[in-house]
């Protein structure tokens, strides 16, 4: 089973030269710190910001300067300030070419159901409706599992989705899936020592598992 | 030019009534129109709806008017960092209207420039779409969303002129500018107040024709929630 | 009967301390002249640029400043420039109180007709439309015949339409007038030395005349 | 970052075919992209369709590509001060849609911001309105409007950086930065190329996501149409 920072280093690899990046709170925001130094790639903050740097020293903290998490954040040469009506222009304009965050579900059709569970505080769903409605290529970053043993990649999310059909591929703790259009999970890698029999006694979504079916090599 | 400047915040806000629509700039705490928070906590008024992309957290920003229960609704995207909003909202004492963030600064933004309604996908086959109008263009389904206005936009700036010019600094713009736009009263409270042609008309942010009201705030504490650095 | 000149005085006596004024191309930019020195008010140009100032010196005509008849001009301390969506966003939502143009007919509902004559070439409406439709209040300066004598205030106007149910005003080489929502043209003043039965006689569309109708003054 | 940096004109309209739609920056000939201008007419295309709020006049500007016959059709909001223009539209030759300026700027800030239509007041009531959605909000009649998009969009700035992004000068921004978000491809063609660090993020007018080449441009013209200067 991965770690949360082999989730986060495998989502790096789907990383392309020259593309905007938009990284959801938590796993995704880890993304960072694994994608390749030789791709040229701008990390976008729905708050305002192109071009997200490094967290700042104690020296550089700005209270003006914060990602869209809410953490202090350092600026680039290169970097654009904008406002959220703007930002949200440029996602949903679809400039913004990939989009990774957390998810709690995903159905075998792309749903994603990530912003509330019923019977707990709804918080909002923040940026992430119109994320997922808006990129043309979204990964989730998940637990294939819940807590307790359920499976997480579904027939159909039982919990309020946040968006349809736009989940393109999902980096688990147990393996690489890609969602197809017709529906299913298409098995693409399997995380070190993890079978496949393991990966379709824990998926309850269709999963389709063509061929041989590697094992996920990190550098 | 036309003069906008008043004394303090106290004067900005002396006519905000009770049942006020406010329109309030920040993501987070950051950018947040801190003097006037202040000014409204010291009124004797309630019933207020708070259009704001978030709630502030317990001892700061809008949850200082949560606290002193003057608040009846909030429109945001997200309210998370706020245990007396949780206990208000279970108790049934407070509304709240969840939208998504650039559903929000684009309804904003409408109500400011006269576009009454729009189409978006952000929310399409999810109960955001309860209601609302779905249609197709080019083979994807949209929402119809509506313009959101306030009886008063108050918003927080770096500079600001006489004339109400306000340029922002850092990620402290964010929803200021759109919601300077929407309110039919917008107060704006400056870190510098400056003389008309102090500012490059070329780096203005928000035009002064947006303001109606502007000061130079005092004592800004700008708190940080998540203080994160690198060594 | 009032010259150019005149016509852009006395609408400036319809200007009040504190607004934002968009000026149409020909007479309405006249007005400018004549805004008593006491109010502040602030014009607009909807190409992108509050705070008009007056047409520049020969040393300081800088290519990249234009009013949207694309003349020359300067800024005054207080300015600010901004792009066209933005310039339209503030007009259409109401922010620029008052909007003076010119008009080719005007109907005794508020239509207004200046952009296009059928038969001739259509140089295009710019921002006659938006601005139309958008102003509370719009002010209209124009001749009151057409150069064979023609009444240009019409039941109906004849030609095609720029806006409808918006004009509230009319200073025109013979009058002042108003628009009632219940349609017809008040008048409220004449010109030096023209009689109400002149202007009657030159009104094709419903005039109401109560009382006694003042020649305008002018200081 | 990502360099977008191309090293001429030529380069960076190389690859534009015959038959494409074309958005240009400008107000008149203010802030117009003089050196693309120069560099499609050196290259052998027609059939374009520009969507610009003005057509330039005979001898400079858009005009020169009507003169060599290059445009099939222009989306504008006023052609006043171009004879050929006239010419070629009443021989036929040439096919106008004219827009009302207020939404054409919004058509391309929405096809830039993924918004497919929207609703506004203008043109309600006259031949603009014909075969459009009109509807009523709150008591006023709006008619619905679709976004406009462009297969590369062609706009010229002041300042920009090898980022891509953009600062406008006085009133040549006008069109400029909404066209550069809605074109597939955007050229920028700059008075002044530096390098990323030395623009203020604060003051940039056009983020560098949405340029995808930039170069320096050179021998600008800058024609003025009405000097009006006064004593």
């Amino acid at each position: 089973m991965l770690t949360k920072e082999q989730i986060a280093k495998r989502i790096a690899k789907e990383v392309k030269d020259g593309q905007y990046i938009n990284l959801g709170i938590g796993i995704p925001t880890l993304v960072a710190n694994y994608i390749p130094k030789n791709l040229n790639v701008v990390l976008q903050s729905e708050n305002g910001l192109l071009g997200i740097g490094p967290f700042p020293t104690e020296d550089e903290v700005d209270a003006d300067l914060i990602n869209a998490g809410k953490q202090t954040i350092s600026m680039l040469p290169g970097s654009a300030l904008f406002n959220s009506a703007d930002s949200f222009a440029m996602i949903r304009g679809g400039h913004v070419h990939l989009t990774i965050l957390g998810a709690m579900e995903v159905s075998e059709n792309g749903d994603i159901a990530n912003w509330k569970i019923p019977g707990k505080m709804v918080k909002g769903m923040g940026g992430a409706m119109d994320l997922v409605a808006s990129a043309d290529n979204i990964i989730v970053a998940m637990q294939h599992c819940s807590k307790d043993g359920e499976s997480k990649l579904l027939p159909k999310c039982s919990l309020p989705i946040t968006g349809i059909k736009c989940v393109k591929k999902i980096v688990s703790d147990l393996a690489v899936l890609e969602v197809v259009s017709t529906g299913g999970f298409v098995l693409k890698e399997r995380a070190p020592g993890v079978s496949v029999d393991e990966i379709k006694s824990k998926t309850a979504g269709k999963l389709i598992v063509e061929g041989e079916i590697p094992e996920m090599t990190f550098d | 030019m036309i003069d906008k400047t008043v004394k303090d915040a106290k004067e900005a806000v002396a006519d905000i009534p009770s049942d006020s629509v406010l329109m309030m700039g920040g993501f987070g705490l950051c950018g947040i129109p801190e003097n006037c928070i202040q000014a409204l906590l010291e009124k004797e008024i309630k019933g207020l709806t708070i259009i704001s992309n978030n709630a502030g957290v317990d001892d700061f920003g809008i949850g200082l008017l949560l606290q002193k229960r003057m608040v009846r609704k909030m429109i945001s995207s997200y309210v998370g960092e706020n245990a007396e909003f949780e206990r208000q909202l279970l108790s049934g004492e407070l509304e709240v209207d969840l939208i998504p963030q650039g559903t929000l600064a684009e309804r904003v933004r409408a109500g400011g420039a006269g576009i009454p309604a729009f189409y978006t996908p952000a929310g399409v086959g999810t109960e955001v779409a309860q209601g609302k109008e779905v249609r197709e263009f080019d083979g994807k389904l949209y929402l119809m969303e509506s313009w959101l206005k306030a009886d008063f936009s108050i918003v927080k700036a770096w500079k600001g002129d006489s004339s109400g010019n306000l340029i922002f600094r850092g990620t402290a713009r964010n929803f200021n500018p759109v919601m300077a736009t929407a309110g039919r009263i917008c107060i704006a409270e400056v870190e510098e107040l400056v003389a008309d042609g102090e500012l490059d008309p070329n780096e203005i942010h928000t035009p002064g024709i947006f303001v109606q009201r502007i000061f130079q705030g005092k004592n800004y504490e700008k708190r940080i929630e998540k203080r994160t650095v690198s060594q």
